[in-house]
């Protein structure tokens, strides 16, 4: 455990850096590019995962728990996001029968 | 801090009674919590308390807690037949409510950016559900489903901003960041700037600034009128609080930096807001766009920080709250009426129902901000705060606006007063007249003797 | 302090009263707008005509914010604050023949816009000042919107929108003036203190003045203005032409001039210029109006012009402006009398025959002598007639304009002519000539009718006879403020 | 009682008069009504009288009486204060003379009018406002009476409005003199800022000892001029004029012959000091002069309405008069105003007698013969006829010589053209006569039988002014007749200028004897043709030789002025209101609201209700505020 935290320590921070913004990136895309409510879902769970890797690295990186710590509450309020989101699209599927995105314009303009 | 326990603990209560078929106890039990809470608040008052470094209950914080739960409560109040009409369990409407405003309370009283994140999302959580809460309504459910998706997206920003932010300082405490920004503003590190930038993103999305306003509209229009009155009032008034308490306190070194984009984000919104609000033939959806350009407004605040911006925010918003809460409290009672929103379901209605006419007519002024209304100050506040720094170009644009803005609120004022449509004779609960009263005269008080509230904070 | 207190809040008691006072409005409204002439009449005489200011009131307001209830009454609040008082009664006795619908609604209305009035023609903060400014729109809005004629809400969308756009910008330039204000108030006085360099004199000047140029109206920011008094009930034109235009006026003089003399000095030229296109431009126009109320609508609109012409020549003048400035001071009470009652007697008309076409009228002369009469002395008063009213101003302005240069003199005088013309024409084609089948049932004035064009051919001819009171209640005032003006030009220079 | 004592009075009882049978006029009496109204002007006449002698036997000359204080602001004060000096004494005598003459003439004339209490409410009014105009003591008191004048004119002309056409003289007469009012007002301004004052007392001591030619003087006259203008009926002001005739005929006698008219040179006679000091203005007044005298003689020679012509020769007078300004015999043009008020007025009179016997027509070619009909009428008018013919001994002749004699000198051929006039008018004034009264009657018998002479009322102020015309010749007879020009004296008391002729005798005499012997053959040509040849003027619709036709189309002015003033005025007017008040103006202001809906209409498609576009808008939001960031570091 110690030689994993210190071969961690070994990889240079911007290296975390460039990858989660390209986790979070590949995300954005994601949510850009798809039209299924939940595939954009998940998209926007890649972002927030993207989050959490660059949250644990910056605080091993300055050897400050807190970071750790609020990677636990984005997890958490995460999961109540999944649920009510969840929720919120079966409602939706019983009623359109579909979760494709482009289906809601009813309101607009 | 036992502002939230008070609030959390009664929407427990107010579920199990729910749970228990207490209709009738729902409404006394939440006015009476609210009310303790509200008592809290002012009991606090310049106590200035630190709650484990986490919470930080300042007269800022207390005062927008106060008009927070001031609002909420008005808003139960107009919660009399109107939901009973819709669905049996009324009880998840009071507790989902309830756990918005003990989120919005953090929002406003953040001291830390973990609370900031873990208010905005338990409110907007909640708000989820409520702009849903109409199962079987297409509008409800394209509301909600698009607020969730949006929302959840500029979270993903808010958040990746705070890590970078965190990065950059090492910390989540606004003290500690602003200290970063004093102590080293010569070798600010880089990736301070997108976390800045990201967090004004996710914080633009909530208060529905340009470009990141697009699920205003339709959230307001497809949600019940109720959560859309207290998306509007209330959610907006914490959603500043919060991005003023960062930006103002915390970014508030880096002011330079963020000012510009912050000016290109105003002028967007108050061009977008009130042009668009300009060719409604709804009302719910015209309201719905005067809030984006009252965001507009509101932001002027940020351009040239001074010693009273956040009390100007607090008088704004407050105007605004109270001028939103009659015009919808009107809406809802001539939905109810005439099954309609839109501007012709208005005409004609000063002949039967002067006294809601009158109302509605304070408020349209008042949003409009014609003087002896509390929105006039408010407009004058910001006008004033931004001539500070001599932007004039800008107070002109925003002057046009704001012509572009008595447009469409007289168009009410003219609907309201001088169109003959059916005259119907509006149905005014006791506790809508008081909702009214009430409203209109902290409009006209606020408008009339702003010095009560002037230098609050 | 009390009498004025008195004065500007009793019409504002009243409307609240009359608003309650549902069948009885009428008279309530009457007893109170009398009421309120008689304490304008009473402070006159306890005013002694010297510059000073009197009965001044200065209370807090909003401190945080430096602004003050503070206001007062010079020789030419005064004047105006007696037109004011003196036109609501007869605007109200005026409508006594109307059975409009709302009663209450309407005369609070015009009770509350009285307050308003006053309150821009008494204030000595600048905040109060523009407070009053728009106190005063939104009842004059409601009034016309909701009683007007057809197309009265398009009409009156567009009126308010244009004052009130214009009246922003000049909020705009206060609040410059309070920031630039080291005391960080708005007391008047502080204000004609401060020393702005001309660049900033000049922008301020225009946003003062396109908010009193719209309200006047001055040419070309007039267009608003034939459409509103066409469409707006009678009162409510009474109201707009009589009162409201002066408010402008009132602007330029006691906050235009002594603020920025440097930003008038400098554009004063242009302001000029475009107020004498005004009164050629209207006259000409006005010549082939088809409806009576539109034609004096373009009337009045050169009459203001001649009115700004002659303050901004006399401004250039120095301290010997003083002509043109009393005449400016006398010109607005006589136009205040005579275009109400122009309006008052094209309303009688229009109650008649229920129609204000020129030339569908005629030969009312033989049917209503008394009438003819009372229409031809207000006819004459507008035309300038020596022995009325409507000469001492114009001549007084003229001479100003004159003294300022021959040239705009000799085209200003154009009204002299032109006036004649077009009024003549009107009073002809309608008064004169054979009845016709329309006119045929026409029926002479009686009752209220009488009684206030009696009012108003007395003031005319009383004010055109013996003038003296008039000038002699403001010369103090205006002698001072064209010296504070020079004074803090030369300073400048 | 003192000048001061009384002066006021003189003025105020004809107000008196206006105000007693104005608010009066529908429960008087017409008896009473006339009694008042001609009672007050002979109690004002009487007094003007007694200051008149009290004035001659006075040594001084000149009474200034301050009544109030009317306008003051700054440096200007003007004092509502009389002047009375030998020279408004005299106006004074013709107003209310003639003015009483006039009412006691219109009680019968106007006896069947309903509106008898009106007309002589105005009347009297009008009366107050002339003798305001030639007391006031400054140009603004001057200023009062001379619009006051112009609008009693306005109301008498259009006495019966019903009538539109005569609405349309009145508000003619009115306009027109306002655009000489302009003028009246330019110069007065002018003296205020070149003398600091409008007070007579005090312009014209400082005028007295300036260089002749002085740009100011010259630009203030002129100014005056153009008043003196509209109000006396000059070229090219004049159309006025014979349209008013379409007022009561004691009317045009009054107003538009005798008073009225005559205030233009009054005003100059009165600031004779200034014109003096300005030969270019003076050259000015004498061609206009000249030349109105000429058009309107011309004109006068074919018109057939009885009116009309008095009217013509009126304006044609007063062109003599200019003439005489111009030429700077003052005292000869004034005497012509008192000579022409006797016999002009008593000619309108006359022809009004004429009118009433003829049941209100007025076309010269339906009469003929009246003179059995009218005795005292043809009489007393052919005497009025001789008198401006500028026969001798009779009145005219003197005044109009003394005229030709000063134009003699200062030009020859203004003096050909004065001459010219001479001829014409004697002419058509016998022309008019014989059109009347000689020859038969060109009427239906049936009509012949109701024509009768006027009452008592109407041939008493005939008499009186027949007699005035024939001996008023007597107050200002020349030296070369031993005479000792009176009126010369009495009116340099009053500052009057005076030039002396430095002609021989013997050219006097010959100007005189060519005068004359034009006016003779004038009558004989008159006698041939219209007498021996019986001609009566064609009908209107008849063709007439193209000189005959300019005349009798008044050169065409009306039609002229119509063309080159009025139509330009209301196409302008169309122009304005159209096209740039509604279209372009308001299109402008309009254009704003319009175009910002426009653009609301264009924006609110970018809320399609797409969430993917709304996310993509987003996005490009974020990417736009990270670019700037980082260019920003």
């Amino acid at each position: 455990m110690e030689n994993l935290t210190t071969q961690m320590a070994g990889v240079p921070l911007n290296h975390y850096i460039y990858l989660c913004a390209i986790i979070f990136t590949i995300g954005v895309i994601g949510v850009l590019t798809r039209r299924n409510a939940i595939v954009i879902f998940m998209s926007v769970e890649l972002m927030l995962n993207a989050v959490n890797l660059l949250l644990t690295a910056f605080s091993v990186h300055s050897n400050d728990p807190s970071g750790q710590v609020f990677v636990f509450f984005i997890m958490a309020l995460a999961a109540a996001e999944v649920a009510v989101g969840l929720a919120i699209i079966v409602m939706v599927y019983r009623n359109t029968k579909s979760i494709d995105i482009n289906i809601l314009n009813r309101l607009k303009w | 801090m036992n502002i939230i326990i008070t609030i959390s603990i009664t929407a427990f209560i107010v579920l199990y009674a729910g749970l228990f078929k207490a209709k009738k106890a729902l409404l006394p039990l939440t006015v009476v919590g609210l009310l303790t809470a509200l008592g809290f608040t002012i009991g606090a008052w310049n106590s200035n308390a630190i709650h484990f470094g986490m919470m930080q209950t300042d007269n800022f914080a207390l005062a927008f807690s106060g008009i927070c739960i001031v609002g909420t409560l008005l808003i139960f109040l107009l919660t009399q037949n109107y939901f009973h009409a819709k669905s049996d369990n009324v009880a998840e409407y009071f507790t989902l409510i309830l756990f918005a405003l003990a989120g919005m309370i953090m929002m406003v009283s953040y001291k830390n950016m973990a609370m900031l994140f873990v208010g905005l999302e338990i409110m907007s959580v909640s708000l989820y559900i409520l702009a849903g809460i109409r199962k079987r309504d297409f509008a409800s459910n394209e509301a909600s489903l698009k607020y969730f998706l949006m929302g959840a997206f500029s979270t993903g920003f808010l958040l990746f901003g705070i890590t970078l932010i965190y990065g950059a300082t090492g910390s989540f405490d606004l003290d500690k960041i602003q200290a970063y920004l004093v102590d080293n503003s010569k070798a600010i590190s880089p990736i301070f700037y997108p976390g800045v930038i990201l967090m004004m993103i996710g914080l633009c999305f909530k208060v529905g600034a340009a470009p990141f306003h697009f699920w205003t509209p339709d959230v307001y229009e497809g949600s019940p009128t109720l959560i859309t009155t207290f998306m509007s009032t209330v959610v907006k008034t914490a959603g500043f609080a919060a991005f003023l308490r960062l930006f103002a306190g915390a970014f508030g070194p880096l002011h330079e930096f963020w000012v510009q984009p912050l000016i290109v984000i105003v002028c967007l919104t108050l061009f977008i807001g009130n042009v668009t609000a300009l060719f409604q033939k709804n009302f719910k959806r015209m309201l719905a766009y005067s809030s984006i350009s009252h965001a507009g407004y509101l932001l002027f605040s940020l351009i040239v920080l001074s010693a009273n911006s956040e009390n100007n925010v607090l008088v704004y918003a407050a105007a605004y709250t109270f001028a939103s809460i009659i015009a919808f409290a009107v809406l809802i009672l001539v939905k109810q009426k005439t099954g309609s929103d839109s501007f012709e379901s208005f005409n004609g209605l000063g002949k039967k129902n002067p006294l809601v006419a009158l109302s509605l007519t304070v408020a349209m002024l008042s949003l409009a901000g014609i003087p002896l209304t509390g929105g006039f100050i408010g407009k004058y506040l910001m006008f004033l705060n931004v001539m500070g720094d001599y932007q004039m170009l800008l107070v002109a644009f925003a002057i046009l606006n704001a012509l572009v803005g008595f447009y469409y609120y007289f168009k009410v004022i003219v609907a309201v007063w001088f169109k003959d449509g059916a005259d119907i004779e509006l149905v005014t609960p006791t506790q809508y007249k008081l909702v009214l009263l009430v409203s209109v005269a902290i409009t006209l008080i606020l408008g009339i003797y702003p010095a009560i509230i002037l230098n609050l904070i | 302090m009390e009498q004025l207190l008195l004065l500007i809040f009793l019409p504002l008691a009243g409307a609240i009263i009359t608003a309650f006072a549902g069948k009885s409005a009428k008279m309530v409204s009457t007893i109170i707008s009398v009421a309120s002439l008689v304490l304008a009449l009473f402070i006159a005489c306890n005013f002694i005509p010297n510059a000073s200011t009197q009965f001044e009131a200065n209370l807090p307001w909003i401190a945080d914010l430096g602004i003050r209830f503070h206001a007062g009454i010079d020789g030419i609040s005064m004047l105006v604050v007696l037109l004011t008082n003196l036109l609501i009664p007869i605007i109200i006795l005026s409508s006594y023949k109307h059975d409009y619908k709302n009663l209450a609604a309407f005369y609070a209305l015009i009770l509350f816009m009285q307050t308003g009035l006053l309150l821009v023609f008494t204030a000595m903060d600048a905040f109060l000042f523009y407070i009053g400014w728009e106190a005063a729109l939104i009842p004059i809005y409601f009034i016309c919107a909701f009683w007007g004629g057809k197309d009265r809400i398009r009409i009156n969308m567009k009126f308010f929108v244009y004052t009130i756009g214009g009246s922003l910008f000049m909020l705009m330039g206060i609040i410059y003036l309070y920031l630039q204000n080291p005391a960080h108030n708005f007391d008047i006085q502080a204000f004609y203190a401060l020393n702005l360099d001309s660049a900033q004199q000049g922008w301020i000047f225009w946003a003062f003045f396109i908010a009193f140029a719209i309200k006047m109206p001055i040419f070309p920011f007039h267009t608003w203005q034939p459409d509103t008094y066409t469409a707006a009930p009678t009162q409510g034109t009474m109201l707009l032409s009589g009162i409201m235009l002066k408010m402008g006026i009132y602007g330029v003089i006691r906050w235009l001039l002594p603020i920025v003399p440097t930003g008038v000095h400098d554009w004063s030229s242009l302001a000029m210029i475009l107020s004498i296109i005004g009164i050629v431009y209207a006259s000409l126009i006005a010549f082939t109006q088809k409806d009576a109320k539109r034609l004096v609508a373009y009337s009045s609109i050169a009459h203001v012009g001649l009115i700004a012409a002659g303050i901004f020549a006399s401004f250039n003048l120095g301290n010997n402006g003083v002509q043109g400035m009393q005449g400016a001071m006398v010109q607005m009470l006589s136009h205040g009398i005579n275009v109400v009652g122009l309006f008052f007697v094209l309303d009688i008309i229009f109650s008649r025959v229920k129609t204000n076409k020129i030339e569908e009228l005629g030969g009312i002369a033989k049917l209503a002598p008394q009438l003819a009469i009372t229409f031809l002395i207000i006819v004459l008063g507008t035309v300038a007639l020596p022995g009325t009213n409507g000469f001492i101003g114009e001549f007084l302005l003229l001479m100003g304009v004159y003294n300022y240069s021959i040239w705009a003199a000799a085209i200003a005088g154009l009204t002299i002519i032109f006036g004649a013309v077009y009024m003549l024409r009107m009073y002809q084609n309608v008064m004169l000539g054979k009845t016709n089948e329309l006119t045929i049932t026409f029926t002479d004035i009686q009752g209220t009718e009488k009684l206030v064009l009696y009012i108003i051919c007395a003031l005319i001819i009383i004010f055109g006879v013996y003038p003296k009171p008039l000038l002699h209640l403001t010369e103090a005032s205006v002698q001072h403020l064209l010296e504070q003006v020079n004074q803090k030009l030369t300073s400048v220079k | 009682m003192t000048i001061e004592q009384l002066i006021w009075l003189v003025p105020l009882l004809p107000f008196l008069g206006f105000v007693i049978n104005g608010l009066g006029r529908k429960s008087l009496s017409k008896g009473l009504v006339g009694i008042i109204g001609s009672g007050v002007i002979l109690a004002s006449f009487l007094i003007s009288v007694v200051i008149f002698f009290s004035l001659q036997g006075d040594t001084q000359k000149s009474h200034e009486v301050f009544l109030f204080d009317w306008i003051s602001a700054g440096t200007l004060h003007i004092p509502l204060s009389f002047l009375v000096d030998p020279l408004s004494s005299i106006m004074l005598l013709i107003i209310t003379g003639i003015g009483f003459l006039i009412h006691l003439y219109s009680t019968s004339y106007m006896h069947d009018d309903e509106e008898f209490g009106k007309f002589f409410s105005y009347l009297n009014l009008f009366v107050f406002f002339m003798l305001l105009l030639v007391l006031g003591s400054n140009y603004i008191v001057m200023f009062i009476g001379w619009e006051g004048v112009g609008l009693c004119s306005y109301l008498l002309i259009g006495f019966w409005y019903t009538n539109s056409a005569y609405a349309s003289a009145a508000k003619k007469a009115f306009v027109m003199n306002r655009i000489g009012d302009l003028g009246f007002l330019l110069g007065v301004f002018l003296m205020f800022n070149f003398f600091g004052s409008v007070e007579f007392s005090k312009i014209f001591p400082q005028a007295a000892n300036m260089l002749p030619g002085n740009n100011t003087l010259v630009l203030i006259t002129i100014l005056l001029f153009i008043g003196a203008c509209g109000k006396s009926a000059q070229l090219p002001l004049f159309t006025w004029l014979p349209d008013a005739m379409a007022g009561p005929t004691p009317v045009s006698a009054l107003i538009h012959a005798a008073t009225m008219v005559t205030a233009g040179i009054y005003m100059i006679a009165r600031s004779s000091v200034l014109f003096d000091l300005a030969p270019f203005t003076q050259h000015i007044i004498a061609i206009i002069g000249a030349a109105t005298a000429l058009v309107a003689a011309i004109i006068a020679l074919t018109q057939t309405d009885i009116k009309k012509v008095l009217a013509y020769s009126t304006v044609s007078q007063l062109g003599y008069m200019f003439l005489g300004l111009g030429v700077g015999a003052y005292t000869g043009s004034f005497f012509h105003v008192l000579t022409h008020a006797f016999f002009k007025a008593l000619l309108f009179l006359g022809a009004g007698s004429v009118i009433h016997a003829m049941h209100h027509e007025q076309d010269m070619r339906h009469m003929g013969g009246l003179r059995k009909k009218l005795p005292v009428t043809f009489l007393t008018m052919m005497i009025g006829t001789i008198a401006i013919a500028g026969l001798p001994p009779f009145s005219g002749f003197f005044s109009k010589d003394e005229i030709l004699a000063h134009a003699f000198q200062y030009s020859p051929v203004l003096w050909g053209v004065g001459v010219l006039t001479a001829f014409l008018t004697a002419f058509y004034m016998f022309r008019m006569m014989f059109l009347t009264f000689s020859g038969k009657y060109r009427g239906t018998h049936h009509e012949e039988s109701h024509v009768h002479e006027s009452p008592k009322a109407m041939t008493i102020p005939l008499i009186i002014l027949a007699v005035l015309a024939a001996i008023g010749g007597a107050i200002n007879i020349p030296h070369i007749f031993g005479g000792n020009e009176w009126l010369a004296h009495w009116l340099s008391g009053a500052g009057v200028a005076q030039h002396e002729l430095d002609l021989s005798h013997s050219t006097e005499y010959t100007l005189m004897g060519v005068s004359v012997v034009a006016a003779i053959f004038a009558l004989l040509y008159a006698y041939t043709r219209y007498v021996k040849g019986a001609r009566v003027p064609v009908a209107d619709e008849a063709p007439r030789s193209a000189l005959a036709k300019l005349s009798y189309r008044k050169f065409y002015l009306d039609e002229i002025y119509d063309f080159i003033i009025t139509k330009p005025l209301d196409a302008l007017s169309k122009f304005f209101y159209r096209i740039i008040d509604t279209k372009f103006i308001d299109g402008i202001v309009n254009g704003l609201g319009w175009s910002t809906s426009e653009a609301s209409k264009g924006i609110r498609l970018l809320q399609s209700g797409n969430v993917g576009f709304y996310i993509f808008m987003m996005v490009f939001g974020i990417i736009a505020l990270l670019a700037y960031t980082f260019y920003y570091i």
